[in-house]
């Protein structure tokens, strides 16, 4: 499959991002600058990247959401591509609305960095096919403005159509409901705070970010 | 031109800053707050003497780029 | 010769730091009396800070060389060689530790936050790019009224800035002590990877080369900053608020990326990162280290504000700011990468062969000085010193002994300085960049990095332990960076070298000075027996408030390389039914240790005595057992003795530790004694057996100290403590301790 | 009683957010801003009607927590 990690001023995992694509796929993604207008051709997985995209100013992922690459990004997951947002990538997609809710500051107002339990709560997804449903990982966070938000309406329905994918084992954040991840409705945009690209190895200490992968990108 | 933006939570988003500083403020012994809330302010200087035109401007930045419709409210003062 | 230019007076002079025998040399050199400019000029040249006035007739005596250093101190860090990276070419590693104590104690945030954008600037100055940050801090009392607040605050920019940059801060040391209740220390290091045949240097520069300024604008941001670290404390430091620098994460990271993009093409001649002293140290080091001139026009420089002075534009300590001399005619490779990343670029003056520093600024020349009496003739001082009086070594059998061990053990791994530091370091990315594999918060006497792409990983440490060095600083001296050499071994790294950041207070005090002076000479003796050179490294003095002195603190940063990720060692991997052994002698030194601050709430008694032939046998024995796999686990023995490191290996393995006790030395000796060059063991029985033959044919002393198994530590089948109990206080402690903090948002 | 306060960093001290969230306005055509500050904005509910003695109390919350004095000045309104 062909990828493309996305990279914006301030993006600071993109290049593990990159590796963990290449250790799944055996061929490297491209790295598409924030100023692109347009996705390599034949892209077909998109990742956008944790990292501090603009210093996190203003608010997490905002700047980030309106330049010039994003509408291309819109545009790809209108097509029914997957697309993956770690982190400040989740950030992006749910201040670029493909992704419902927001990310407010950390219930404790400091940043958290450990490696934190998660339930896979939806396995029927291409992102997670190759967990077993209920399946507990432990995946690490790092961030400051984690704690998930939505209206009730809003988080009612998403737990409704089974768009909640990760929750967390012990909330670090304040997060609605405990949630870790979700997935838009036609289930190709996903966005999560924990890191799966850094469980991909043993030198991590722990390679349960690595089903994500190869859920999504097939081999291994 | 100087355009004064403040970008606020809407009611019912929860607003952890807020609740942390009055949380601080009670353990201090500031009892008498009994809700604290905190949203930002942003000031532009702007090129330009239109007022009218101006607001339709800083109008659009703050719906494009300075709150989120999702969590946020904005007022705009102009001078 | 007029004394003094128009507008100038003995008071400015004197304001400047400058006294009448520097002046004296400055008239001589100018052959006229200096403007302001030319004064602040030499005046942050000869601070303290930069010129290193009291410190370098004995940072002389620190061995600097060795096999595998590539570049010694004198550069903006230090580079060693750590042999092939992916692709088979040389890599080097790339370090450095700095202090930024005065700010941080005036803006813990900004002043924490700043000296990592700083440290992080001295590395990729260099065309590395930074792999990990470590932090020592030491803060005041735990129960004085500004602790919680610094350490709040410091904690926060360190993370803030680092996170934001994506560089991880894998791990550090942090001290708690009255004696810094007016003067915390934070010691902030960088390290960094790069190909070792592409390295950049300050030297390097040519006449006729544009100089081009990168980064963001100036300001008149901490203005005479650089003579303030290097000004005493005094209670009206704190109206000197205003020279705080505030840093930006979000520029230094697009200027690591845009800089690293520029080092990846031949354009540059020499580069420099603005630290203290920005434009003029910069500019000076550069122009000095390449024997030229330099001419800039201040009209060009980028400014933030309105109406800046060349005076204070040439003294602005605006963060984020690099200088590089680019080949002519390539300036466009410069402008070309820099607008990519949004950072400003100006080409602000070029270089000459005049072996002059001229400035002009609205068409008028402001400054026009040699460059060479600016570092060539900054003072240096033989400082007098005497030797403070060495404590005398305290028996064990003079101090009382408590009725339960385990009762003691608790309250010790709950003390300020033993209890965990999670509260520090889950606000800090210990895994961005995905080559952590040991960090804070892993069972490793030092923090894990692999580099990148290879089987390989640098090991990397911070230590000292200013008890010692107050007890006894040339032992204390030693002690540091035989800690450091011990912390590394204990993972199965080969010790490389290290890096230093020497903390004390007024060196104008003569047992202050002689403090200084017994902890280098102590250092130097580690290092040279040891092969453990010093590559980099900061002084900071004059930490003091009202005339009282820090504790004496050399931190030392100590790196190495684990040739084959294969082989290393952890504390946490102990299983049922292992062997407990130890390496090294148990004597029961109890002066100055954790023990008795603790349980008997005073610090006297002289600094454990560290024999360095001991050290090295010892460690080099670790280091092969770790090689030949026969541990389960392995630690070193620190503060708070065999008891304390079998805690902490309890706690990581999740099994209790079955200790026995015999012999002459009193059991509290046994347990909590901080002899040197020790380490401990678990091993399975047949393991254990092998080890101690070949200790034997080594002539290492290895013992038995004791057996894995239970829930509990015991001592001789008594004094239990359950690990339940030791883990909660051990963890209770800095959350209890924070929580009571009043936090302001943001 | 609502108090609002202000806070903003004084003259001279560098605004990181403030020129990013300049520099982005620019990437999205707004030539017109020429520069942008972000300060907080703090909203307390307090009990109590005497506005003299309520000044009194929230300046003091200002001073030792709300701002940080080093690199902030605070206003205060109250209504
Ligand atoms: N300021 C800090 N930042 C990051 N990690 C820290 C800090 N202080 C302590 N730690 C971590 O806590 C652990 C214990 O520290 P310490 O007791 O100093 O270790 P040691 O005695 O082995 O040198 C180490 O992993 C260290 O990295
Ligand atoms: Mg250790």
């Amino acid at each position: 499959m062909k990828s493309a990690v996305i990279v914006f001023p301030g993006s600071n995992c993109d290049r593990d991002a990159h590796d963990a694509i290449e250790k799944v796929t055996g061929q490297k993604p491209a790295m598409v600058w924030h100023q692109e207008s347009e996705l390599p051709e034949g892209t077909q997985f998109v990742m956008v990247p944790g990292g501090f995209s603009y210093g996190d100013y203003l608010r997490c992922g905002a700047m980030a959401s309106r330049s010039a690459i994003m509408p291309a990004i819109v545009a790809h997951a209108a097509t029914g591509a997957p697309v993956l947002g770690v982190c400040n990538g989740f950030q992006i997609l749910t201040e670029s609305g493909l992704l419902p809710g927001a990310l407010m500051r950390n219930a404790g107002l400091k940043f958290v960095c450990e490696k934190a339990p998660l339930t896979v709560e939806n396995a029927n997804t291409q992102f997670t096919s190759r967990y077993e449903a209920g399946a507990q990982l432990l995946v690490p966070i790092a961030h400051h403005d984690g704690n998930y938000f939505a209206d009730t309406e809003t988080l009612d329905r998403i737990e409704g159509e089974g768009q909640v994918v990760f929750r967390y084992g012990r909330n670090p954040n304040g997060s609605a409901r405990d949630i870790a991840g979700i997935i838009n409705e036609q289930g190709n945009v996903m966005g999560m705070m924990p890191h799966p690209e850094r469980a991909v190895d043993d030198g991590h200490g722990g390679t349960d970010g690595l089903a994500l992968f190869e859920s999504l990108l097939g081999s291994a | 031109m100087k355009a004064k933006i403040h970008v606020y939570l809407k009611p019912g988003v929860l607003d952890p800053q807020g609740a942390a500083v009055a949380g601080a403020l009670h353990n201090m012994g500031y009892d008498e707050v009994t809700a604290a809330r905190q949203g930002k302010l942003i000031e532009l200087d702007l090129t330009g003497d239109d007022v009218e035109a101006a607001r339709k401007r800083v109008d659009e930045m703050c719906a494009k780029l300075l709150s989120n419709p999702v969590i946020e409210s904005y007022s705009i003062e102009l001078a | 010769m007029t004394q003094y230019a128009e507008g100038i007076t003995a008071e400015i002079v004197k304001e400047h730091g400058i006294n009448d025998a520097e002046y004296a040399v400055i008239l001589d050199r100018l052959g006229r009396a200096p403007n302001l400019v030319e004064l602040g000029i030499f005046s942050v040249m000869w601070s303290e800070h930069c010129s290193y006035k009291s410190s370098r007739a004995h940072l002389g005596k620190l061995p600097t060389k060795g096999e595998k250093v590539i570049q010694g101190p004198g550069e903006n860090a230090g580079v060693i060689d750590i042999g092939d990276g992916p692709n088979g070419k040389k890599m080097a590693c790339i370090f450095k530790m700095e202090s930024h104590n005065h700010p941080s104690f005036i803006e813990p945030y900004q002043g924490a936050a700043t000296g990592v954008g700083g440290i992080l600037r001295d590395v990729f100055t260099m065309g590395a790019r930074p792999v990990a940050l470590m932090n020592a801090l030491r803060f005041g009392a735990p129960e004085h009224k500004k602790t919680r607040q610094l350490v709040s605050g410091v904690v926060a920019g360190i993370g803030g800035y680092g996170n934001c940059v994506g560089v991880p801060t894998v791990g550090g040391e942090t001290n708690f002590h009255a004696g810094y209740n007016g003067n915390i220390l934070v010691n902030a290091m960088a390290v960094g990877l790069a190909e070792a045949d592409n390295i950049f240097y300050a030297r390097g520069a040519e006449p006729g080369q544009p100089i081009v300024y990168v980064g963001s604008k100036t300001g008149r941001d901490g203005i005479h900053g650089a003579t303030m670290a290097s000004a005493e404390f005094d209670d009206q430091s704190e109206e000197k608020r205003p020279t705080v620098q505030v840093g930006d994460p979000f520029v230094e990271k697009k200027l690591i990326e845009a800089c690293l993009e520029l080092m990846a093409t031949d354009a540059i001649a020499a580069i420099q990162d603005m630290g203290a002293a920005g434009l003029t140290s910069s500019s000076v080091e550069m122009a000095d280290k390449g024997g030229i001139g330099i001419a800039l026009d201040m009209d060009k420089v980028p400014q933030r504000e309105t109406g800046m002075t060349t005076y204070e534009m040439m003294l602005s300590e605006s963060q984020e700011r690099m200088l590089v001399i680019m080949k002519p005619g390539r300036e466009d490779v410069a402008y070309e990468i820099f607008k990519k990343w949004e950072l400003d670029v100006a080409v602000i003056g070029e270089t000459t062969d005049t072996g002059r520093m001229v400035l002009t600024h609205k068409g008028e020349v402001v400054c026009d000085i040699p460059v060479a009496p600016l570092a060539d003739d900054a003072p240096k001082y033989e400082r007098p010193y005497f030797a403070p009086e060495v404590r005398a070594q305290l028996n064990a059998k003079d101090v009382a002994q408590p009725s339960h061990m385990g009762e003691v053990l608790l309250k010790i791994m709950s003390s300020p300085d033993m209890a965990s530091k999670a509260w520090i370091w889950k606000q800090y990315d210990r895994h961005v960049m995905a080559d952590t594999t040991a960090s804070s918060e892993d069972p490793s006497d030092a923090a894990i990095v692999r580099v990148h792409g290879t089987n390989k990983a640098l090991a990397i440490t911070t230590d000292c332990t200013p008890r010692y060095c107050f007890a006894n600083p040339f032992e204390g001296g030693k002690q540091a960076v035989a800690e450091a050499w011990r912390n590394l071994t204990a993972t199965g790294a080969d010790p490389i070298a290290i890096t230093d950041c020497l903390n004390f207070g007024n060196p104008e005090r003569e047992e202050i000075m002689g403090q200084f002076v017994g902890c280098i000479d102590g250092m130097a003796e580690a290092c040279a027996k040891l092969d453990f050179p010093v590559v980099s490294g900061n002084v900071s003095l004059y930490n003091e408030t009202n005339g009282v002195a820090i504790p004496p603190t050399p931190a030392i940063g100590g790196v190495g390389l684990i040739p084959d990720m294969a082989k290393r060692a952890h504390f946490g991997g102990m299983r049922e039914g292992d062997i407990l052994l130890v390496v090294g002698e148990t004597e029961g030194a109890l002066g100055a240790s954790v023990y008795l601050k603790v349980i008997e709430g005073r610090e006297d008694g002289g600094a454990p005595l560290v024999d360095l032939d001991a050290e090295k046998a010892h460690g080099d024995f670790v280091r092969g057992q770790i090689r030949a796999g026969r541990l389960s686990a392995c630690h070193d023995l620190s503060d708070g003795g065999l008891a304390c490191a079998a805690a902490d290996m309890a706690l990581a393995s999740d099994m209790g530790i079955k200790l026995a006790h015999e012999g002459n030395v009193p059991m509290h000796g046994y347990l909590f004694g901080e002899d040197q060059g020790r380490y401990l063991l678990a091993a399975a029985k047949e393991d254990a057996i092998a080890i101690l033959q070949d200790a034997k044919a080594d002539d290492v002393p290895v013992h038995v100290v004791g057996l894995a198994g239970g829930t509990a530590v015991t001592v001789n089948g008594a004094h239990p403590l359950e690990l339940d109990r030791l883990r909660a206080a051990w963890e209770g402690w800095m959350p209890a301790l924070m929580d009571q903090l009043v936090e302001a948002a943001e």
